[in-house]
């Protein structure tokens, strides 16, 4: 067909600290894009992926962004950090014709006043947070509320949610019995574990890690025979944590809003991903979560995209943003289980998972949470 | 009148006494040499007048006025106190002309806003400096020819002569050489020697020099202190001092070829 | 008499730029002192660098003749190598291992000894005894050595090694004339009692003809004039130029009555 | 004050800073032959680590070949670098060497991700779990058998310098070149030994903190800790290496808990501030001969 | 020895741009500079503006490490320094961006001297790794002082005004980053012709014998510390109008190594080497980029391949460059000049 392309732009960290995760949103996004043209583009119009690596550094994705926006105007990009997200803000803003979402789920973006081009594809991480305390919260019978102790790690990244997610806890009445910040690339971290096995928590919330240290944290804690539930948020959920710990992994939880790639759930487009996976690298097996993560970003601009389209409107940020608030109870074939609504540029919904380490993969144990 | 007048000057490094109790005058404009054997402390005396080092007695008196250890050595370069060095320190990343031009450093004001603008005061200053380093100096040590080389390039004597310059261009008083002629021929010494006689007679400096050719020394000096252990053994005419039996056995020895060759010969034959 | 060291006129060029040496030869026979004269920049050092091998550090090299000691040619042979074989140069400017202690600098040389040797106690025994002022000084870092007490350190590490031939730089360089001749002396004794052929590049031609049993008088980069020390001493040139001695026969010409400078026509108008 | 819970957290300070120490070893074994300040030695440490995976894990060899392995891998790495990139580079002025070595820790990271992909990494666990009481005081069995392995290899480095002149060579090495080859001195091979042998300390400590703090391409970054270690000891002394390493560890452990992990390098930096202040070579570093 | 005898006097002598080849390449290279923002896109233009801003902070740094000798880690600091002092004003006052950006200088300039005060006593790497405490210090303050600096989320800025001018777009930052940039290497250059550059350079060769020859050593190293970091302080007020927001994170260790390596591989104690090394680090690895880019359509995951490649590339060239010539690029430069022999640096 000869209508002009549509332009995905993105700036993607396929090397620096959080390499192993762009790797994968990379393939996630480059799928999607495979798939929605075998499908016939958006509304007829091909879909074009355009990115540049980052390194994970702030001014290499702006520069990213100006070469992609200046070369070939995107309708949506994909910013790979925080503080990207936060850089470009004023820049998006006065262009006024790129959507932008990405790899952060970070708190501050949800403000429309400053970030209204820029959404989260899933909860931001206070609503993590959320989720994960209301969890908890429900699993304490009558009087005695489990307490919790939070570890996270002294980045913006980890600090994001801690604030709201004490003020949270407090409402659903659960003691935030300990505060445990590490240092980024700091070996050990016995002393830290030491301290949480002085108020003995019945659960430790991670964020801001992927891997090290909670399996030390949970190793360690286990070996001094403590029943600490472990849990964490979306980046600290993936199967990584199995398949380097192995069986000391079991029990862990996590707060997910996709579905896994290898959970039992299935719908159109869960299938659609699964296929497509396979189909473009038969040997990878199993697709981390962040590859779901960046298929779903590309679900949602395309189905911001068609809105808008079908609106016979012009393809511009504000149409968009329009087109995306517009979005409620939005069946996503199966990546999310129940119908999502955005609030607030965001998709406030998730689910619990624990991990069955014989099984080698993360079971639900709470229905789907849906905030509002 | 003196210039210069150490007294009871004492200074130790943990248990070495490098001075002990020196006393000595320098006579305004004439050529003082200071003497001794290695080891004797001349060098620790000249770094104890620039301030270099701390000695802890004694008093060192400038122009008759005192010069306490909260004199420091910028301080005092400023007031007239110039030297060379025993090993040669020269600022290797600089031209000839930059290593000169450093000398006037402490005549000059022009502070850092001038500087970084440059033209107006700065630049003036610096062109007078200019004028004055290359009549002045350039001109009479006849190194011209190489003002715009890098000293690291040069030849060893003329290396000494650029330490010369550098010291003429803070305008000194007193100047103090450490060592010369140390390593040089004996062409290369004359012309030092030269150098030397004629900064005291048409600038009217007065010189205060370290060194171990006899020869010259002998030759070019108006007064000699002899230094042994740290300790001042004698003073006086060159002539005196030649023939003082105490210097003769700490320091000269027969300085005289002949009986050298006589005296190895001798152990050649004992053997 | 057999030759310890044989240079074959050598030519040396630094950088791949400045020729130095321009065919130089010299051979110093087994057990004797031999006299290296030269002005400044003649290229007496760098004669015994390109012995010692430690030219190719200043990114010099022999680009023509031969280099022989006992009669092995040394080209390619590592300076670490040729020390061991008995061969010790000690360097211009003394180049004592500053942060070091005196003792330690002795310990350093040690790296010379290869196969038996006397034990290394009395050996440090031998240098104190030459120097005893290094004794008083053996625990304080070689840095603060005066000039003089460097010297005899630079010495004393060469006695250590027990070389059957040292290449001494400039010795004398400022030495008080006393120690001078005590050095001097001492170079002799070295030679007398324990066999070792000297090389002797100095300044101080004087006392060099009067130790050194032969002589050699390099200007830029070739030997202009060599013989027996005596007749070296004798000779009208080298009296002139080398030893101060002025015109009218006999007496020292004085520093003072040199031909007093002329202002020169200025550089600029 | 609960002097129970102050004693496990020193005690678990004290072993970090046992390991410390191991790396700042490696690092001044280098600096005090060569005067170089090797910015590399946390990617050399990665890189043992990452072999040792490769064995251990990769090609599932028993731990106790795969670590020998891997540490003379990694000393190897260190002699090749020497040879091929520091020697050409003899003379130059110290910083542009420290460049270089930055230079060389890039290229590091990049092979380490070609290879081994820029996953994080663990590496299969190999020292014994049983937790170790000491006294009544917990310590973390990885820590305290990581310490162990550590020490026993300083001990042995200490010995060797005690007893043998070859601390003498390197010093004399650094000291003047030229001199040392006229003594006899083989200085291209002191240089290299330094490296490979610092490499080694440096590679076992890589294995060792790898296994307890996880691996990844940034791994290196914990040559930072050690260059406040090294600086602290002073930069070429072997003593200062070991005191400042234990000490540094500790503190670092100790603001950890008490203050919270925001102030674990603010405090170690505090220190150093203060340290060098008083003593501007660190404890036990040479001082530079000043004289004119 | 070309500047020669021939000179008429001693001010055509001292003169920087000798002949008149020299002025007539540097009026052409100002009139490129202000060609092109007109004439290219957006992302060269972006380009042209780190550039800039880098030549900045690294021509401050090269002050300190290159021409005085003191080595220092804390460049990112200072910059954080000025970035945070401009945001901070822009958010509470109504001054108007060149007196922000001045107040930026000076503020890291005390903090420079502060920094400095140890540099009397501590020398060589041990007073390198004393600034980077000093950087970490920052850090620690711009992360954990949350009423001015805003903690962890950092401050974001409006962009810069002037005369109902809003420097929004790259277009009208690059006339306020280049200008600057020219007008403070000019300024470094003077430096260096007066009795205080000499200073400097002395301290660096040898500082004891400096003293002895009259040069305060510490007012001068403070002076050198001082002038570095108020270089460092601008480049970072232009970095916080530029990319309007500021956190912690913006001002990494690795932007201090950058800084260093910017100084070293493009050639220590010469300013165009500063220049060039500058331009070195921030474009080669865009330049690599462009690499991948020619090779994705072939291989569609060339990006994830060649990433570590490009780190391993950028190493080596580092490593490279210096090994083949020790003192950087502006000597490879002068080689080529040599060759070609028309250029306007003499230096
Ligand atoms: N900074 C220092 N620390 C320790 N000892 C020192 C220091 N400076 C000098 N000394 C000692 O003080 C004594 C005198 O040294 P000085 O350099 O003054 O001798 P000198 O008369 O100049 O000898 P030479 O003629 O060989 O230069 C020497 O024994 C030396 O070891
Ligand atoms: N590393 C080097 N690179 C380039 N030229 C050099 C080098 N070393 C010496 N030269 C040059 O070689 C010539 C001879 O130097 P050398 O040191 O051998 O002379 P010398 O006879 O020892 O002089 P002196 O009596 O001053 O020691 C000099 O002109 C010197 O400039
Ligand atoms: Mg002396
Ligand atoms: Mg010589």
């Amino acid at each position: 067909q000869d209508k002009e392309p549509i332009v995905f732009g993105g700036s993607i960290p396929l090397s620096g600290v959080f390499a192993f995760a762009g790797i994968h949103l990379h393939a996630g996004l480059t799928d999607y894009t495979d798939w929605i043209n075998s499908q016939g583009g958006i509304n007829g119009h091909p879909v074009e992926y355009v990115m540049e690596d980052t390194a994970y550094e702030v001014d290499r994705s702006v520069a990213a962004f100006k070469k992609i926006s200046g070369s070939s105007s995107p309708a949506t990009y994909y910013g790979d950090s925080t503080g990207f997200m936060k850089a470009i803000a004023s820049e998006l803003n006065s262009q006024g014709n790129t959507l932008m979402s990405g790899a952060s789920f970070a708190t501050v973006l949800t403000d429309n006043e400053t970030y209204p081009y820029q959404f989260i594809p899933g909860p931001n991480y206070s609503q993590m947070f959320g989720i994960i305390l209301e969890y908890i919260a429900s699993q304490g019978e009558g009087g005695d509320m489990p307490n919790v102790a939070f570890v996270y790690s002294d980045t913006e990244f980890g600090k994001d949610p801690i604030e709201n997610g004490k003020a949270r806890a407090a409402e659903l009445g659960i003691e935030v019995v300990e505060e445990i910040v590490t240092k980024p690339g700091s070996v050990d971290v016995s002393a830290e574990v030491l301290k949480l096995r002085r108020v003995r928590p019945d659960y430790v919330v991670f964020h801001g890690y992927v891997l090290s240290p909670i399996n030390e944290f949970m190793v360690q804690m286990r070996q001094m025979g403590l029943d600490t539930q472990f849990m964490g948020t979306f980046w600290s959920s993936d199967k990584l944590i199995i398949d380097k710990m192995g069986a000391d992994a079991d029990g862990y939880m996590g707060v997910m809003p996709y579905n896994y790639y290898d959970s039992e759930e299935s719908g159109p487009m869960l299938d659609a991903l699964r296929a497509q996976a396979e189909k473009s690298d038969p040997e990878a097996g199993y697709r981390p979560t962040g590859y779901i993560q960046g298929w779903f970003n590309a679900m949602v601009w395309t189905e911001v995209i068609k809105r808008t389209l079908d609106a016979g409107k012009e393809l511009n940020a504000d149409n968009m943003a329009e087109a995306l608030a517009s979005i409620e109870d939005w069946d996503t074939g199966g990546i999310i289980g129940i119908p999502v609504t955005v609030r607030d540029m965001s998709f406030p919904v998730g689910r619990i998972w624990r991990v069955n380490a014989d099984e080698g993969r993360y079971e639900p144990v709470s229905d789907w949470i849906h905030l509002d | 009148m003196s210039i210069l007048e150490i007294s009871n000057l004492s200074l130790s490094f943990g248990g070495v006494k490098a001075l002990q109790d020196v006393s000595f005058r320098v006579p305004e404009n004439t050529v003082t040499t200071i003497i001794g054997p290695n080891g004797a402390g001349k060098t620790s005396l000249f770094n104890c007048i620039s301030g270099f080092y701390k000695p802890q007695q004694g008093t060192i008196r400038y122009q008759g006025q005192p010069l306490p250890g909260s004199i420091k050595p910028p301080k005092r370069a400023a007031l007239g106190l110039a030297r060379t060095f025993q090993n040669i320190a020269l600022f290797r990343g600089m031209t000839v002309l930059d290593n000169i031009k450093l000398g006037a450093h402490v005549h000059m004001k022009s502070g850092l806003l001038s500087a970084l603008a440059y033209f107006g005061p700065a630049r003036r200053e610096e062109m007078a400096v200019r004028r004055d380093v290359e009549e002045r100096i350039i001109d009479f040590l006849e190194i011209d020819h190489i003002r715009r080389q890098p000293v690291a390039s040069l030849s060893y004597g003329l290396q000494k002569r650029v330490e010369l310059a550098r010291a003429l261009a803070m305008q000194p008083k007193v100047l103090m050489l450490d060592e010369p002629v140390a390593g040089m021929n004996r062409e290369e010494k004359e012309d030092m020697a030269r150098f030397i006689l004629d900064i005291r007679e048409e600038w009217g400096v007065t010189v205060l020099m370290v060194e171990h050719d006899m020869g010259m020394v002998m030759d070019i000096s108006d007064h000699i202190a002899v230094l042994n252990f740290g300790q001042v053994i004698t003073e006086g005419l060159p002539a005196d001092v030649q023939n003082n039996p105490e210097v003769i056995k700490a320091y000269l020895g027969n300085s005289d070829i002949e009986s050298l060759r006589k005296k190895l010969n001798a152990e050649g034959e004992a053997a | 008499m057999e030759a310890l060291l044989e240079i074959d006129n050598i030519e040396v060029v630094y950088n791949k730029s400045v020729q130095v040496l321009r065919g130089l030869s010299l051979r110093v026979p087994k057990g004797a002192i031999v006299a290296l004269l030269g002005s400044n920049g003649a290229g007496k050092s760098t004669t015994l660098k390109s012995v010692s091998g430690l030219l190719t550090l200043e990114d010099g090299e022999v680009t023509a003749g031969e280099v022989r000691f006992r009669s092995k040619d040394v080209k390619g042979v590592p300076p670490e190598r040729l020390v061991r074989d008995g061969l010790f140069h000690v360097m211009e400017g003394r180049r004592v291992f500053e942060d070091l202690t005196v003792e330690e600098n002795l310990i350093a040389a040690t790296y010379a000894l290869s196969g038996s040797k006397p034990s290394l106690s009395d050996s440090y025994e031998l240098v104190y005894n030459y120097f005893p002022r290094l004794k008083e000084r053996r625990k304080q870092l070689a840095g603060y050595l005066s000039g003089g007490e460097q010297q005899m350190l630079a010495l004393g590490r060469a006695l250590i090694a027990q070389p059957d031939l040292i290449m001494l730089d400039e010795p004398s360089l400022g030495l008080a004339p006393l120690l001078v001749e005590e050095i001097f002396t001492i170079v002799a004794r070295i030679n007398r009692e324990q066999g070792t052929a000297i090389l002797l590049v100095e300044q101080n031609a004087a006392v060099s003809l009067a130790v050194a049993s032969y002589g050699y008088i390099m200007e830029n980069g070739k030997i202009v004039i060599d013989g027996p020390a005596d007749k070296l001493t004798a000779n009208e040139d080298v009296q002139e130029f080398y030893l101060g001695v002025g015109g009218k026969e006999g007496e020292a010409r004085s520093y003072r009555d040199i031909k007093h400078y002329k202002r020169r026509k200025r550089w600029l108008s | 004050m609960d002097w129970l819970f102050f004693g496990e957290i020193s005690l678990a300070g004290l072993a970090m800073g046992g390991l410390y120490a191991l790396i700042a070893l490696g690092f001044v074994i280098i600096y005090k032959a060569t005067r170089v300040i090797n910015f590399a030695i946390g990617e050399i440490m990665m890189f043992a680590a990452y072999l040792f995976l490769a064995f251990a894990g990769g090609m599932e060899m028993s731990p106790w070949i795969a670590l020998p392995l891997a540490v003379i891998g990694g000393s190897i790495l260190g002699g090749v670098i020497e040879k091929t990139i520091i020697r050409p580079m003899l003379g130059e002025s110290p910083i542009s060497v420290v460049m270089v070595t930055i230079g060389i820790a890039s290229i590091l990271v990049g092979l380490v991700e070609f290879v081994w992909t820029a996953d994080p990494q663990l590496l299969p666990n190999f020292l014994p779990r049983e937790p170790v009481f000491i006294g009544e005081l917990y310590l973390a069995p990885k820590i305290a058998y990581g310490f162990l392995i550590g020490s026993a290899l300083l001990i042995v480095y200490l010995l060797y310098f005690r007893f043998s002149r070859g601390g003498v060579a390197l010093r004399a090495t650094a000291s003047d070149q030229a001199a040392a080859y006229s003594m006899g001195i083989n200085v291209r091979r002191v240089f290299n030994m330094a490296w490979v042998f610092g490499s080694l300390a440096a590679s076992l400590a890589g294995v060792l903190v790898a296994a307890t703090g996880g691996l990844s391409p940034q791994f290196g970054i914990i040559g930072l800790s050690v260059l406040v270690v090294v600086i602290v000891g002073g930069l070429d002394s072997i003593l200062g290496a070991l005191v400042a390493g234990v000490f540094i560890g500790w503190l670092e452990t100790v603001a950890g808990a008490y203050l919270g992990g925001e102030y674990r390098m603010p405090a170690t930096f505090l220190v150093l501030a203060i340290i060098l202040v008083i003593r501007p070579y660190g404890l036990f570093g040479t001082h530079e001969i000043e004289r004119v | 020895m070309r500047i020669g005898d021939a000179k008429q006097s001693y001010e055509a002598d001292e003169a920087i741009w000798t002949s008149q080849t020299q002025k007539l390449w540097l009026g052409f290279f100002l009139l490129i500079l202000l060609v092109f923002p007109f004439v290219v896109d957006s992302y060269l233009l972006y380009l042209g503006c780190l550039v800039g801003i880098a030549v900045i902070s690294t021509t401050g740094l090269n002050i300190l490490t290159g021409f005085t000798g003191l080595i220092s880690l804390g460049q990112a600091g200072f910059m954080g320094v000025g970035a945070y002092t401009v945001a901070w004003l822009s958010i509470n006052t109504a001054l108007p961006f060149p007196v922000t950006l001045v107040l930026a200088g000076l503020m890291a300039a005390a903090v420079g001297i502060l920094v400095g005060l140890p540099s009397l006593r501590v020398k060589g790497l041990y007073l390198a790794i004393a600034t980077l405490a000093a950087s970490v210090f920052l850090h620690f303050i711009f992360a954990e002082w949350e009423s001015v600096t805003g903690g962890m989320g950092g401050l974001s800025l409006e962009p810069a005004h002037l005369f109902g001018l809003t420097f929004q777009s790259d277009f009208m930052m690059y006339f306020i980053i280049v200008p600057l940039a020219v007008l403070m290497v000019a300024g470094a250059r003077n430096v260096f012709r007066t009795r205080i550059g000499r200073a400097f350079i002395a301290i660096r060769d040898r500082d004891i014998s400096a003293e002895i020859l009259g040069i305060n050593l510490l007012r001068y190293k403070l002076m050198s510390f001082a002038l570095s970091s108020f270089y460092a302080g601008i480049a970072g007020g232009l970095f916080a109008y530029f990319y309007r927001v500021v956190t912690p994170e913006s001002f990494p260790l690795s932007m201090s190594i950058f800084y260093l390596a910017a100084v070293i591989v493009g050639g220590m104690g010469n300013l165009l080497g500063g220049i060039l090394g500058a331009a070195f680090m921030t474009l080669v690895p865009e330049a690599l980029k462009l690499l991948t880019a020619a090779l994705t359509p072939f291989y569609p995951n060339a990006p994830v391949f060649m990433s570590p490649m490009l780190e391993i590339i950028f190493g080596a060239l580092i490593v490279g460059f210096l090994i083949f010539e020790p003192h950087g690029l502006a000597e490879i430069w002068h080689r080529i000049r040599r060759f070609f022999r028309l250029w306007p640096f003499r230096n």
